[in-house]
């Protein structure tokens, strides 16, 4: 049963960052609300304040230009970007991510500010973004600092974010030439989290691989990169046996746990093919991307 | 998408077997349709029940004061409100009643009812469990079959040495004999898991009981007879002074057709406090506190000769019973008896069943009732006998298959059976799809299942179905059945079969069913047994009502005595000149008229005699499932589908359709995905997120071919369809591995993950 | 010797189907309650034992076991009778 | 706590609600408006029996709070007929039996007819299943509800025909 609350509703995102500094602690922001509402009806959390956000239309937007790259805009839902001509052309990982992201209700609410927020290892905008070297912006009532997302996770659950910021902004540096990011899951239904999930960016140099980028969702208690799985894939030569390689290095670097849906050695082995998997995806498109 | 096909098809029908809409479309497509969830009495108070955290723990004492000085509250209850009656629905074997539904000194499973309590809201009802102090004093749990059968395992319940709670022996022939006399004889170890009933509308009840010592109950369940039978029992009334009304049911599957947490407790509250009272599970409520798809251990042996021929079968099954008995012992004789399905066994069939008390979530009938189970290791064991003797799958079934006129020994007789057909339609369909692709194959598996089962556990004086149909003077008709719809569209199913046999139109039936009231009693939705048996029953009354109708048709049309008359789409006529007639609802007015005003009433009964043991009919069916499997991960994924099925004479066309696709989407998750983890008798993952089902976009066209055979016994020739679906997919799905990979999967749900430790194992020893 | 007629159950005089010792077994077990439990026990051998081993080993050994019991109480019952 | 007063229109309707600002969009509906044609059959955010249109797009009703709904046009399975006319897809719903028990059928009807509405072209089947994917059925196995939604997407219900 959700605890009280009193419910706050700001008329702009600086009112919002004022709410969020008088009360701190006992205050949670919400605005799709998709996680936050199943924790606080378990009672994992239970604040006295909630602001809602939802209706900042001034934070719903995805904004692009091809020096900064894209803006996407704290009440920006999943739906919005998945339906974007412009991600669709620029970055057609990210549409393909969202298509495969929980189900269209959950897209229509939600958005992908509140997703990273929300810390799960298992979400699915994480690993794409930091595989793209993505930032957030995060905003306070003293000001804002840019913090880039792979350094966004101590720990499981938990963000850099103090207690009077929020995610205003996730940024997304433009594509550089010869460059591509793929992403997939393995999961057991089509709307399911990943059992594990894996994001490679590689830049190719004909068919040298000239820097490359590998994420692993829940295989750690954050979402992780696998460096020694970069170090394979970067300066080397593209074949089978290097992919093969690379899969090997992540499944041995990572920190998976067992549960109910699979041993910490299945999720080994699943690291280790979907890394060699998505690795070689990567570069064939690098390759042919312009 | 979907193909549906009837092979020999009848069409002497003017509304069986029609494309005509459920009768209860209209309400459940504007929701308008209300259900036990929906429910809100006058002065209605909200209940919450509180949980045992413990698998089995003796009850020292329990406070409740605080809860009732909560400002609120209006009562609580324990087992010491109540009359301490054991529950079962096997009423006339005392020992199988076993479950006290407010546990009064003992917990056995985690989740069992410890109290309930009643508030003004749910909230408040919520917060006061919190205040109840329980004294416990823990107790060793076990919590599988065979280390509960264990000398040194503790008792669950007093006087079960070694925790057995039913034992089952099936036997005919001589097995001996026939493991003597085979050329090939190959054994082997199953595991099955169990299976939630997911029923969107989970276990809710609203209960009022009135000063005048009446009880008025809403309730979710499958059987309201059932209910009112069995609260009587628990509650120390009389059947007739309690109603059930069961309105629109959310699902039920075979887990709604026992008292629940929910019905009991909301009536012991409501007597408590004289004020309406209503439980809903939450979702992990269900899963923790409901029952469960019997979890089973199978050990079966088979003998068969060099050509294939199937001589004997031995198969020794221990079933994880969790706390209580609950329909268990009935799953457990059904799974014996169908493991030998659907085939001839030369020389003799021999099944000793053991169902092993546990601290765990009891477990129960559910939609295949031991089926499942039984054909998961039945058909691929045969489909590897087929391979070890390189003969061909398909081939060696037929030969060894049940016919017409056959006789399972001492146990059923079969009037109908098409299986025949079914080999020649899967065959047919498996040369269509002609090479697959790589990583693709197609798994087979045959089984047949019971139209109703002839066991009155219950005891009951009634027939086991019965109907009254009253002609009003428009010529519309009131149908009253006990027939219970939980989705499976048995009201529409009656009211055809009604307007078939009186000869008027769907729309002239109003069906009235589930309230104890006002309608007959009946065993209600279970066995698949509702077609058949109280379509018996509407039928013969229907036959009673027309008989009566004609007879004043005859004495106002004049005819000649040669001429026979019958109805048939409101037109009442000689049949052999047709067009002489008069309209149905004329005769309907005269007839009044010379009955002094009565309103003619036509009354049906049906209850299985002569019909052997176990069911009055048997369906048959072979399916066929294309899975692709990622080689790498083990992921599978089903892509196609066909069944042919033998249900007799198809009823309810859309029904019919509905019922094989959903239990295929419920055999398949049993199959690959639906798993029940449990951890120290805890159930992990009781919720939507953890807990795994078919989705739309997992599931796979299931087309079906109808082969359209006639059972004497059954109305207009019609068994069942309802539940022989979820008995064949499991296997199929395992024998689709089996074929692609040569891999021999024996416990269910497969999991990737097994998928890829077996391909591993086989690398390791077979080099490739 | 052999029993002449079909052997009814030492406990509760019933006729088991065919009448024969392993049909006698069979009932045994398959009643199952205090009074046939205590009957097996009392000729020195474990109901719950011979239940288990039925149950977990191939082949029909226990109900043969109880069968050759059942005849052997048969006879001397018919012999007492003489 | 202090309680709000929240206008909220459903199905064309405004309704002035004095609620805890907790209560969720379902509970505003069921529990204070009483249409209970919207259902519930989760706490996980996972069945879609909830499922009703928020300007126009599918929403889970248990996942959102009624407070953020203000001014927004809500849309349940009682607000597809219009004057005693059903709507396309509630046709094709009864023609291809596209429900049993009905339990999931409003929530099913709303995610259905949020798809058709955006659904530009003809959607293969693929997608119509995953426009579904957030709603569990447990009696259909879907393919009936695919064949629906495929029906009414084909325009075999538009004017004219049906």
């Amino acid at each position: 049963m959700i605890s009280d609350f009193a419910y706050l509703k700001p008329g702009s995102m600086k009112e919002a960052l004022q709410m969020l500094k008088e009360h701190e602690e006992e205050c949670k922001v919400i605005c799709g609300g998709q996680s936050l509402l199943v924790i606080m009806r378990q009672g994992l959390v239970s604040p006295e304040y909630v602001i809602s956000i939802k209706q900042l239309k001034d934070a719903n937007y995805l904004k692009y230009d091809a020096k900064s790259g894209l803006r996407i805009g704290a009440t920006c839902t999943h739906r919005t970007l998945e339906h974007s001509s412009m991600a669709k052309k620029e970055y057609p990982v990210l549409v393909e991510m969202e298509e495969k992201l929980a189900s269209i209700q959950v897209r229509n609410w939600g958005t992908v500010a509140g997703n990273l927020a929300h810390g799960d290892p298992a979400g699915d905008p994480a690993p794409v973004l930091i595989a793209m070297g993505a930032s957030v912006k995060l905003g306070s009532a003293g000001g804002e600092r840019v913090v880039p997302l792979d350094e966004f996770y101590p720990d499981l659950f938990e963000t850099v974010m103090n207690h009077d910021e929020l995610i205003v902004e996730i940024q997304v540096p433009p594509r550089p030439a010869k460059t591509a990011t793929k992403y997939q899951k393995f999961n057991l239904l089509d709307s399911d989290m990943g059992l594990i999930g894996v994001a490679v960016t590689t830049t190719m140099d004909g068919d040298k691989c000239k820097d490359a980028r590998v994420v692993l969702g829940s295989a750690a208690p954050t979402v992780v990169r696998a460096k020694a799985a970069e170090k394979v894939l970067i300066g080397a030569k593209l074949s089978d046996s290097v992919f093969e390689k690379a899969g090997e290095a992540a499944a041995a670097e990572c920190s998976p746990v067992s549960d109910i849906h699979a041993s910490e050695e299945y999720r080994r082995h699943l690291v280790k093919i979907l890394t060699k998997r998505m690795a070689k995806a990567a570069c064939e498109q690098a390759k042919i991307s312009g | 998408m979907n193909r549906y096909t009837v092979i020999n098809p009848h069409s002497k029908f003017t509304v069986i077997n029609t494309h005509v809409h459920n009768v209860d479309g209209i309400a459940k497509v504007t929701g308008r349709a209300t259900y036990t969830f929906d429910v809100v009495l006058p002065g209605m108070l909200y209940g919450k029940i509180l949980r045992s955290p413990h698998p089995h723990a003796k009850i020292k004492g329990i406070d409740y004061s605080k809860a009732m000085a909560l400002p609120g509250v209006k009562a609580v209850a324990t087992g010491n409100d109540t009359i301490g009656a054991k529950q079962g629905i096997w009423r006339r074997y005392k020992d199988l009643c076993d479950e006290q539904l407010l546990t009064i000194d003992k917990v056995r499973y985690i989740g069992e009812p410890v109290a309930a309590v009643a508030a003004v809201t749910e909230e408040i009802a919520e917060k006061a469990l919190e205040l109840i102090d329980v004294d416990y004093e823990v107790l060793p749990a076990t919590y599988e079959p065979l280390d509960a059968i264990k000398k040194d395992a503790p008792e669950i319940h007093e006087g079960f040495e070694r925790n057995i709670n039913v034992t089952r022996h099936i036997e005919w022939g001589d097995v001996d004999e026939g493991f003597a006399e085979a050329d090939y004889i190959r054994e082997d170890w199953f595991r099955c898991g169990g299976q939630a009933h997911m029923c969107m509308e989970t276990r809710a009840a609203v209960s009022s009981y009135t000063p005048d010592g009446k009880l008025t109950i809403y309730h979710s369940n499958q059987s309201p007879y059932y209910m009112q039978g069995l609260m009587a029992g628990v509650m120390g009334m009389r059947e007739g002074d309690i109603r059930v009304i069961s309105p629109y049911v959310g699902g039920g599957f075979g887990g709604k057709f026992e008292l629940d947490g929910a019905i009991f407790a909301t009536a012991v509250l409501s007597k408590k406090c004289m004020k309406p009272v209503k439980i809903v599970f939450t979702r992990e409520e269900d899963f923790i506190a409901s029952k469960r798809r019997t979890p089973m251990f199978y050990y079966t042996r088979t003998g068969v000769k060099k050509d294939g021929t199937f001589l004997c079968r031995e198969a020794k099954v221990f079933t994880n019973g969790g706390a209580y008995t609950g329909m268990g012992a009935t799953a457990l004789y059904l799974t014996g008896f169908f493991h030998s399905f659907p085939y001839v066994w030369q020389k003799g069939y021999r099944y000793d069943g053991y169902r092993v008390y546990t601290n765990t979530l009891p477990s129960t009938s559910m939609r295949g009732f031991g089926a499942p189970q039984a054909m998961w290791c039945s058909e691929q064991q045969i489909e590897w006998i087929a391979a070890d003797l390189k003969l061909d799958p398909i081939e060696m079934r037929r030969k060894n298959s049940h016919y017409e006129g056959y006789e399972v020994p001492g146990q059923a007789t079969i009037a109908s059976c098409g299986i025949n057909q079914c080999y020649d339609e899967i065959r047919k369909w498996i040369d269509s799809k002609g090479k697959l692709p790589k990583g693709h194959a197609i798994g087979l598996s045959a089984c047949g299942f019971m139209s109703g089962g002839i066991f009155n556990w219950f005891d009951t004086p009634y027939s086991f179905s019965s109907a009254v149909i009253t002609i009003n003077q428009d010529g519309t008709v009131e149908l009253n059945v006990g027939a219970q719809d939980i989705g499976q569209g048995s009201n529409t199913t009656m009211a055809i079969i009604c307007a078939e046999t009186l000869g008027c139109k769907l729309e002239d039936v109003k069906v009235h069913s589930s309230d104890t009231d006002y309608n007959p009693a009946d065993l209600g939705a279970w066995g698949s047994r509702q077609t058949l048996m109280s379509g018996n029953a509407v039928k013969r009354a229907a036959e009673d009502a027309k008989k009566q109708l004609l007879e004043f048709a005859y004495a106002h049309s004049g005819l000649n005595i040669i001429y026979d008359l019958d109805i048939k789409d409101r037109w009442v006529h000689s049949v052999s000149r047709p067009e002489r007639g008069w309209p149905y609802e004329e005769i309907v007015r005269k007839a009044l008229r010379g009955k002094g005003g009565q309103r003619i009433m036509g009354r049906g009964f049906y209850t299985p005699y002569r019909k052997g043991m176990i069911s009055p009919a048997y369906s048959y069916m072979l399916q066929g499932v294309e899975v692709e499997v990622d080689e790498e991960t083990g992921k599978i994924k089903l892509c196609d589908s066909m069944t042919a099925h033998d249900c007799g004479q198809p009823i309810n066309h859309l029904g019919l359709i509905g019922q094989l696709e959903g239990a295929f989407s419920m055999a398949a998750g049993y199959g690959y995905l639906e798993y029940m983890p449990y951890e120290d008798g805890k159930l992990m993952n009781p919720n939507l997120v953890d807990y795994k089902m078919i989705r739309a976009p997992e599931m796979p066209p299931a087309n079906i071919a109808e082969i359209d055979t006639y059972e004497p016994e059954g109305p207009y020739g019609a068994k069942e369809a309802g539940e022989g679906l979820t008995n064949p997919t499991a296997a199929a799905i395992g024998n689709a591995l089996f074929k692609l990979f040569g891999i021999q999967i024996k416990e269910c749900p497969i999991r990737p993950e097994m998928v890829v430790n077996a391909l591993k194992e086989k690398k390791a020893k077979t080099g490739k | 010797m052999s029993v002449s007629g079909p052997i009814i159950c030492p406990v509760c005089g019933k006729k088991a189907k065919t009448g024969s010792a392993i049909d006698c077994a069979r009932h045994m077990f398959g009643t199952g309650d205090k009074p046939h439990r205590q009957w097996v026990d009392a000729q020195g051998l474990s109901f719950i034992d011979l239940m288990i081993e039925q149950a977990t080993t191939p082949g029909n050994r226990s109900y043969q076991l109880l069968a050759d019991i059942i005849e052997k109480d048969a006879e001397k019952r018919q012999a007492a009778k003489k | 706590m202090e309680k709000k007063v929240l206008t909220l229109n459903v199905n064309n309707q405004d309704y002035e609600l004095y609620i805890n600002p907790k209560t969720l969009l379902v509970e505003a509906i069921r529990d204070y408006i009483n249409l209970t044609g919207t259902k519930r059959g989760c706490d996980t955010v996972s069945c879609g029996a909830c499922t009703v249109m928020v300007d126009g797009m599918a929403v889970k009703a248990c996942s959102v709070l009624a407070m953020q709904c203000e001014g927004m046009k809500i849309v349940t399975s009682e607000g597809l007929e219009v004057d005693g006319k059903l709507a396309p897809i509630q046709k094709a719903f009864l023609d291809e039996g596209a429900f049993q028990c009905g339990f999931c059928t409003s929530g099913m009807l709303m995610s259905a007819m949020a798809f058709i509405k955006e659904t530009k072209g003809k959607p293969t089947e693929m997608q119509i299943r995953e426009g579904i994917e957030g709603n569990i059925c447990r009696c259909t196995g879907y393919n009936s509800i695919v064949r629906a939604i495929d029906a009414v997407v084909k325009g075999k219900y538009a004017e004219g025909k049906k």
